[in-house]
């Protein structure tokens, strides 16, 4: 590993000056668990580590009805897997976290540093988009609000400036009549998602009418990708068999999915298919229960 | 060198340390060659592994994928903490005794990873087991009797 | 067949590990837990083609860096190369005139710490032409393919063709023949504990502490390569973290480079692999395309067996004309199988060297085999479990001998127990009743049965010796210079000397091989220690007891064959109330009577009765001292629209190792690594290759088995007590190394009537076969 | 690893020809060339940075072209290393280029990358992806050069 400096800020406010300072040669260090894979490789190489593990006033989980769900950026995954009101609430997160590689990983990494980490296999992105969140950043210039959905720019690229932070993903309360569902194909338990698919939707209790999809799918392009067009096809319909089939196929032919020795591009297109058809029904089945 | 070393100060096995470290040195990198608590295995460089699984705080993490001055100020519990004296910890014990172990050398992370889980939650079930387990490779004495063993140790633990 | 267990204070018992309370908690020591004052990092520079002449190599930049100590390159090691035998000598420990596959080491840094030593080794100047490569075995072999050693026409590195019986008459008079291709995968040995080394000069002497578990065929080595005579050579064994038969086995950069290094620096130097190093570099499983025709009578009965194997063997010979034998050898067991013909090459290639791995060449056609009787089996509509067990070798009668067509020696056979038994806990008839399948996911079980030599026989060097040593304080020496590398034989060695001596466990102490103190042993591999190694602390526990018993018979003034041993006493067999306490009679022979330091010397020689590697032409004569047999059986669930499978917890499997010395630690050998190993061949492991480049190594992207993927098989013990062995025993585990992926793929079969002839299956792969059935189904 | 790709661009088709060899027109349309050196008429050196996130990569190149049938093939070979010693690339490229009316040339090009060492644990995931940025920077620069020179 090649030498940097090293800054632990222990606010919020300490880490943004230190940014400011380093104008630009500041990498921000959370739980470092995929940085620092990266960093014994000497694939990064960064001159400066801020690292912001030791902000304590971003370690939270909080939850009400009209804010919905707060996650500190600090929050580790395991604090996110065993939250009461996560496994109440958002179920689907609980479910993500618990296949999200294993025991050691999510004591130490943090949903903040897998969320900026911006590798499209992630799972928590996939299931934050779906469920509509934003996050909260802060830079020198005060408090910034993106969508989820917008904050993915490229393979490892986030909308996050050099001199920002990230302070917290806000999760909307759910909807009555929505239901989320989270999966990926895995060969084994904790395996990246050769291919993962994050699904919300709610329904017209009445009539059985979908009146919202969201789809996202992880591992098949440079960002999580939402599959807009497989949601229409669904939206205002009561979903079937063959809708589900036809949104799936609509989606593996949407993507560009990479060829890996974990699977080929063709693979992973059909793969696609089946996991929005098969979390696409759970989350419709979800939806049912949640009256 | 970069920069000037960084203050560490932090509780090994029960013990008070403080140093000054090199902020690029990993907390495996500490324990193994400034500390000599060689226990505690390096056997990947991908975090994939689990044979340098300690306690921080009681949790099982990997040594390998932390900086050692993130653990300033928190407790590290190793291998060669983890029994009374002479006086083995129930899930070594059991390891010993259902004959868990054979080359040994993923036994540590295997005891670090069921003691951080017994911790928690000493009621746990054959999925917990395995879950709490499933960072930890094996390449021969395999995970049945690790398993088994573990089951074994909550049960002591539990006073059954 | 009666089971012994009762007979015994401490054999059949299932003794806790003499080395586990040191491995729990975490006091064990393996090779990278060593330093030395003064010591050295090195690090090996790799060449970025799979098949390059050198040019020119320039280290004058790194040999001026602050930190540097040391360098060298391929030439300073003077012409030394090495191989298993005299005419396979085709290595050198560094690239001298040109690589032969990715990463090979061309030079070697010692520095005053790891960073330094890195960054000289990138300051190391190397000119490479390119040449044109060879990955493809059946490319390789062509007449104008690149040649990978310039010696060795159409890369055959060797080949053999044999013929037993008459297969042609029997396929003629066979009701079903069937010829299928199957091929499995380059894999890793998936040892945790990468290869590491220390290696310093001490009074003239040579010191070595290697991860090696065979330290005395590194002493061999390293005696030639050195010009050392052995008496100065000397390989300090640490604890293993497994071995395999990989490059913790034989000879590899590392262990050269640190000691010449060491050497040029007189400095102690250390290398350890990164786990990268060991995934692209080191000795890997071969990769082979084993072709199968076998005629069955009507009832399924073999009548004759043709394999056509051809195997990748990489850049260097190593092991491969050994593999060979045994990948086609040991095809007429654990099947009656009376015609039999072969025809096999192992290929020169650029791709990373391929070596001897547990199971050792029989893993690959009993795949084959295995999973074409199932093909074969469905075909005449009868059971697998049936068709294995009227094909099985019936068990001889004692002192009688069941010689296979190519002269293998059964004299124990347990294989129809291991097959019943396994089928019976697994509940196979009732299985097929209720199979369920659930939506996309369909399951299915398969059988596999398999045999595996123990006491590999080969010539040169392959006697065993132990000593064993009661010193006056009553405490027992056992010294072998066999070694455990984490299978459990020095608890057998302690168990067997305290069975004899009648003395407990904790009374008997086993020691790290030393080669200046310890008996020269061929080391670990071929599952010979228990059997030789074995052997030989018997007879040297019972030279100590002879010795014992004579200071005894003094003592209380009888003759010594009326005295006995148990429970730390030395009685009278009429009379057992007349004893003395044993360390009354160590005294007597330590100090007064006798006056002795009572050393027990026992030798194993059934080792080097050996089988000739000119043998190998002919495919005739025995390799193995006895055989272990074993049968699994295994539920899988297949994702059939994803392709996944998962094993479930449910499976069974049942061992005959002749007899258990422990039980525990075979419970654990059978149903632990080598069944996770197998059925990790079939599901997961494999090197994805691009023109000689690994492109998954690292074990995030090379898939093993972890514990939500390990079956929880109910076990069985099949007790056969061989005559050949001490004690009873045989090999335990190698044959369940070889059982697991037959019967993963054939439950796979079973489920979806799918045969995967390439593993891993892995998710896209059985995809893919699902999608091709569909598509010829529709076709129809 | 195989990139494939295709591309139009307007302009006639021996303008293109002679713009695509000018080593100039590498440096300056090449996302991330630094350097541009012509040793001889068919070879050039190139350093080249390019950056995935946070990953930095800097590799000195050498290509050489092997074969030159003007206006319309083009093959070349090139090896180069990563300056922080991350990896060895080697590549061979075949560029095609068709007169396909109305003023616009297709140019279709096929790169064969092999790459060793470190960064190939990234494989095709980012190297295609890569290509693709780059590629399109390219042709939006070319197409610029070429406006500007008309």
């Amino acid at each position: 590993m090649k030498d940097f400096s090293y800054f632990a800020p222990k606010t919020a406010t300490e880490a943004l000056s230190v940014l400011a300072k380093l104008k630009g040669e500041g990498k921000i260090m959370c739980g470092g668990q995929s940085m620092l894979v990266l960093m014994k490789q000497n694939m990064l190489t960064p001159e400066n580590i801020v690292d912001i593990k030791g902000i304590s006033e971003l370690d939270y989980i909080k939850y009400s009805e009209k804010e919905g769900l707060r996650i500190g950026a600090l929050s580790t995954h395991s604090a996110v897997e065993k939250s009461a009101v996560v496994k109440e609430k958002y179920p689907a997160l609980a479910e993500m976290e618990d296949n999200l590689a294993v025991v050691q990983t999510r004591n130490w990494g943090t949903i903040g540093g897998n969320v900026c980490h911006g590798d499209p296999a992630a799972d928590p992105p996939s299931i934050f988009i779906v469920l509509n969140a934003k996050y909260k950043l802060v830079g020198p210039e005060g408090e910034r609000v993106v969508n989820a959905e917008d904050f993915y720019k490229d393979y490892l690229e986030v909308d996050l400036a050099h001199d920002e932070l990230l302070c917290e993903v806000q999760v909307p309360s759910l909807s009555a009549n929505t239901g989320v569902a989270h999966e990926k194909l895995m060969a084994q338990k904790g395996d990246m998602g050769i291919v993962g698919a994050a699904v919300l939707v709610t329904i017209n209790p009445s009539t059985g009418v979908c009146q919202d999809a969201r789809i996202v799918l992880t591992n098949v392009a440079s960002t999580p990708f939402r599959v807009k067009s497989s949601e229409k096809v669904l939206i205002g319909k009561v979903i079937d068999e063959k809708l589900l089939e036809e949104a799936g196929k609509i989606a593996s032919e949407e993507i560009d999915p990479p060829s890996d020795v974990h699977g080929s591009e063709e693979y992973r297109r059909d793969m696609a298919r089946v996991f929005v058809k098969r979390v696409t029904a759970k989350a419709l089945d979800r939806a049912k229960q949640n009256k | 060198m970069k920069d000037e070393l960084k203050d560490l100060k932090f509780k090994v096995n029960g013990k008070k340390i403080e140093l000054k470290v090199n902020p690029k040195i990993l907390l495996l990198e500490l324990l193994r060659e400034e500390l000599k608590l060689t226990g505690t295995r390096t056997g990947c460089e991908v975090s994939a592994c689990g044979a340098c699984t300690v306690n921080l705080d009681g949790k099982a993490v990997r040594a390998c994928s932390i900086l050692a001055v993130q653990v300033n100020g928190h407790e590290v519990v190793t291998i060669e903490g983890v029994a009374d004296g002479e006086k083995l910890h129930p899930i070594q014990e059991a390891m010993v005794n259902h004959g868990a172990i054979e080359c040994g050398f993923c036994t540590s992370g295997m005891v670090m990873s069921a003691r951080a889980l017994l911790l928690e939650n000493p009621r746990a079930t054959r999925e917990d087991i395995k879950k709490a387990i499933q960072g930890n490779m094996c390449a021969d004495s395999g995970y049945v009797k690790y398993v088994e063993a573990i089951e074994m140790a909550a049960k002591v633990i539990q006073g059954k | 067949m009666e089971d012994n267990k009762n007979n015994y204070a401490v054999l059949g018992k299932s003794v806790p590990r003499v080395d586990a309370p040191l491995k729990v908690t975490g006091q064990a020591k393996y090779a990278a837990d060593y330093e030395m004052a003064g010591m050295l990092w090195g690090i090996i520079k790799r060449a970025p083609y799979a098949h390059a002449r050198i040019l020119s190599i320039d280290t004058s930049k790194a040999e001026k860096l602050p930190g540097v100590k040391g360098v060298i390159i391929g030439k300073d090691f003077g012409g030394f190369k090495w191989g298993w035998q005299a005419h396979t000598r085709d290595e050198t420990p560094l690239a001298v005139d040109k690589v032969r596959y990715m990463y090979e080491g061309v030079a070697a840094v010692a520095a005053i710490n790891k960073d330094i030593a890195e960054e000289a080794c990138d300051l190391i100047d190397v000119q490479y032409e390119e040449l044109p490569a060879v990955f493809d075995p059946f490319e390789a072999m062509k007449e104008g393919a690149p040649l990978v050693h310039e010696d060795k026409p159409r890369n055959i590195l060797v080949e053999y063709h044999w013929d037993f019986g008459d297969v042609d008459k029997a396929f003629d008079e066979s009701y079903l023949v069937r010829e299928d291709l199957f091929q499995t995968p380059r894999m890793g040995k998936g040892y945790i504990e990468p290869p590491a080394v220390l290696a310093w000069w001490e009074h003239d002497t040579l010191h070595y502490i290697g991860a090696k578990g065979s330290p005395y065929m590194l002493w061999r080595i390293f005696g030639r390569a050195f010009k050392l005579p052995l008496s100065k050579v000397r390989v300090i064994q640490p604890i293993i973290g497994c071995d395999f038969g990989g490059t913790k086995n034989d000879g590899h950069a590392l262990d050269f480079a640190a000691i010449l290094l060491a050497k040029k620096t007189a400095r102690p130097v250390k290398i350890v692999y990164t786990q990268w190093e060991e995934l692209t570099t080191c000795l890997r499983r071969h990769a082979m395309w084993v072709r199968v025709k076998m005629g069955l009578s009507k009832d399924g009965l073999i009548k004759g067996l043709y394999t056509n194997v051809v195997a990748d063997g990489g850049a260097y010979a190593r092991m491969s004309p050994v593999t060979m034998y045994l990948t086609n050898g040991q095809c007429t067991v654990p099947y009656k199988i009376d015609n039999f013909r072969t025809d096999t090459w192992n290929i020169y290639t650029n791709n990373p060297i391929a070596a001897a791995m547990r199971g050792h060449g029989m893993y690959h056609t009993r795949y084959a085999i295995d999973c074409q009787l199932d093909l074969m089996a469905k075909e005449l509509g009868i059971d697998p479990v049936e068709i294995r067990h009227k094909n099985s070798i019936d068990n001889p009668k004692p002192g009688e001998i069941y010689y296979t067509v190519n002269k293998l020696r059964v004299a124990t056979c347990g294989i129809k127990e291991c097959i019943e038994q396994s089928a019976k806990l697994f509940g196979w008839d009732e299985y097929h009743k209720t199979k369920k399948t659930d939506g996309p996911i369909a399951r299915g079980a398969g059988i596999a049965a398999s045999a595996f030599l123990s006491g590999a026989r080969l010539t040169g060097h392959n006697s065993c010796s132990a000593i064993v040593r009661i010193n006056e304080d009553g405490s027992v020496n056992v010294l072998t210079g066999a070694s455990d590398v984490g299978m459990g034989s020095d608890t057998a060695m302690c168990a067997i000397a305290a069975e004899v001596l009648g003395v407990g466990m904790k009374d008997v102490e086993i020691k790290r091989v030393d080669t200046a103190y310890s008996y020269p042993d061929p080391g670990s591999y071929g599952s010979r220690v228990t059997i030789y190694a074995g052997e030989a602390t018997m007879k040297a526990a019972e030279d100590a007891k002879r010795q014992l018993l004579e200071a005894a018979s003094k003592e209380m003034n009888v003759f010594p064959e009326e005295l006995e041993i148990r429970d730390k006493k030395v009685f009278i067999k009429t009379d057992e109330t007349r004893y003395l306490p044993w360390l009354d009679v160590v005294r007597a022979a330590c100090y007064a009577n006798i006056g002795n330091v009572i050393v027990g010397k026992g030798v194993s020689r059934k080792g080097t009765k050996g089988f000739s590697p000119k043998a190998f032409s002919t495919g005739e004569g025995d390799v193995g001292t006895n055989y272990g047999f074993a049968a699994q059986i295994n539920e899988v669930e297949v994702d059939t629209e994803t392709g996944v499978v998962r094993c479930t917890e449910k499976s069974s499997m049942a061992d005959d190792c002749g007899f258990p010395l422990n039980p525990a630690i075979v419970e654990t050998q059978c149903i632990g690594g080598s069944y996770h190993q197998s059925i990790s061949a079939a599901l997961y492991e494999e090197f994805v290759m691009d023109k000689g480049s690994t492109l998954n190594p690292n074990f995030v992207d090379y898939k093993r088995p972890r514990a939500y993927e390990a079956p929880f098989p109910k076990f069985a013990h099949v007790i056969t007590n061989d005559p050949y062995g001490p004690f009873g025993v045989k090999e335990c585990s190698e044959a369940t190394t070889c059982t697991g992926a037959p019967a993963v793929i054939n439950a796979i079969y079973d489920a979806t009537g799918v045969m995967i002839k390439n593993m891993p299956a892995t998710p896209e792969k059985v995809w893919r076969a699902l999608k091709e059935k569909k598509e010829a189904e529709k076709n129809k | 690893m195989l990139i494939l790709g295709k591309f139009t661009i307007k302009a006639p088709i021996q303008k293109l020809w002679d713009m695509l060899l000018e080593p100039e027109t590498l440096g300056s349309c090449l996302p991330g060339a630094e350097k541009v050196d012509k040793i001889d008429e068919k070879t050039y050196d190139l350093i080249v940075k390019q950056k995935v996130g946070p990953i930095k990569v800097k590799l000195a190149f050498r290509n050489v072209l092997t074969v030159i049938q003007p206006p319309t093939h083009l093959e070349l070979e090139g090896e180069g290393e990563d300056m922080t010693k991350l990896g060895h690339i080697k590549q061979k490229t075949t560029v095609d280029l068709k007169d396909i009316g109305n003023g616009e040339v297709e140019v279709a090009y096929e790169s064969e990358v092999a790459i060793v060492g470190k960064l190939a644990m990234f494989g095709d995931r980012i190297m295609k992806s890569k290509a693709k940025d780059v590629e399109k920077e390219f042709t939006k620069n070319l197409a610029e050069k070429l406006r500007s020179l008309t």
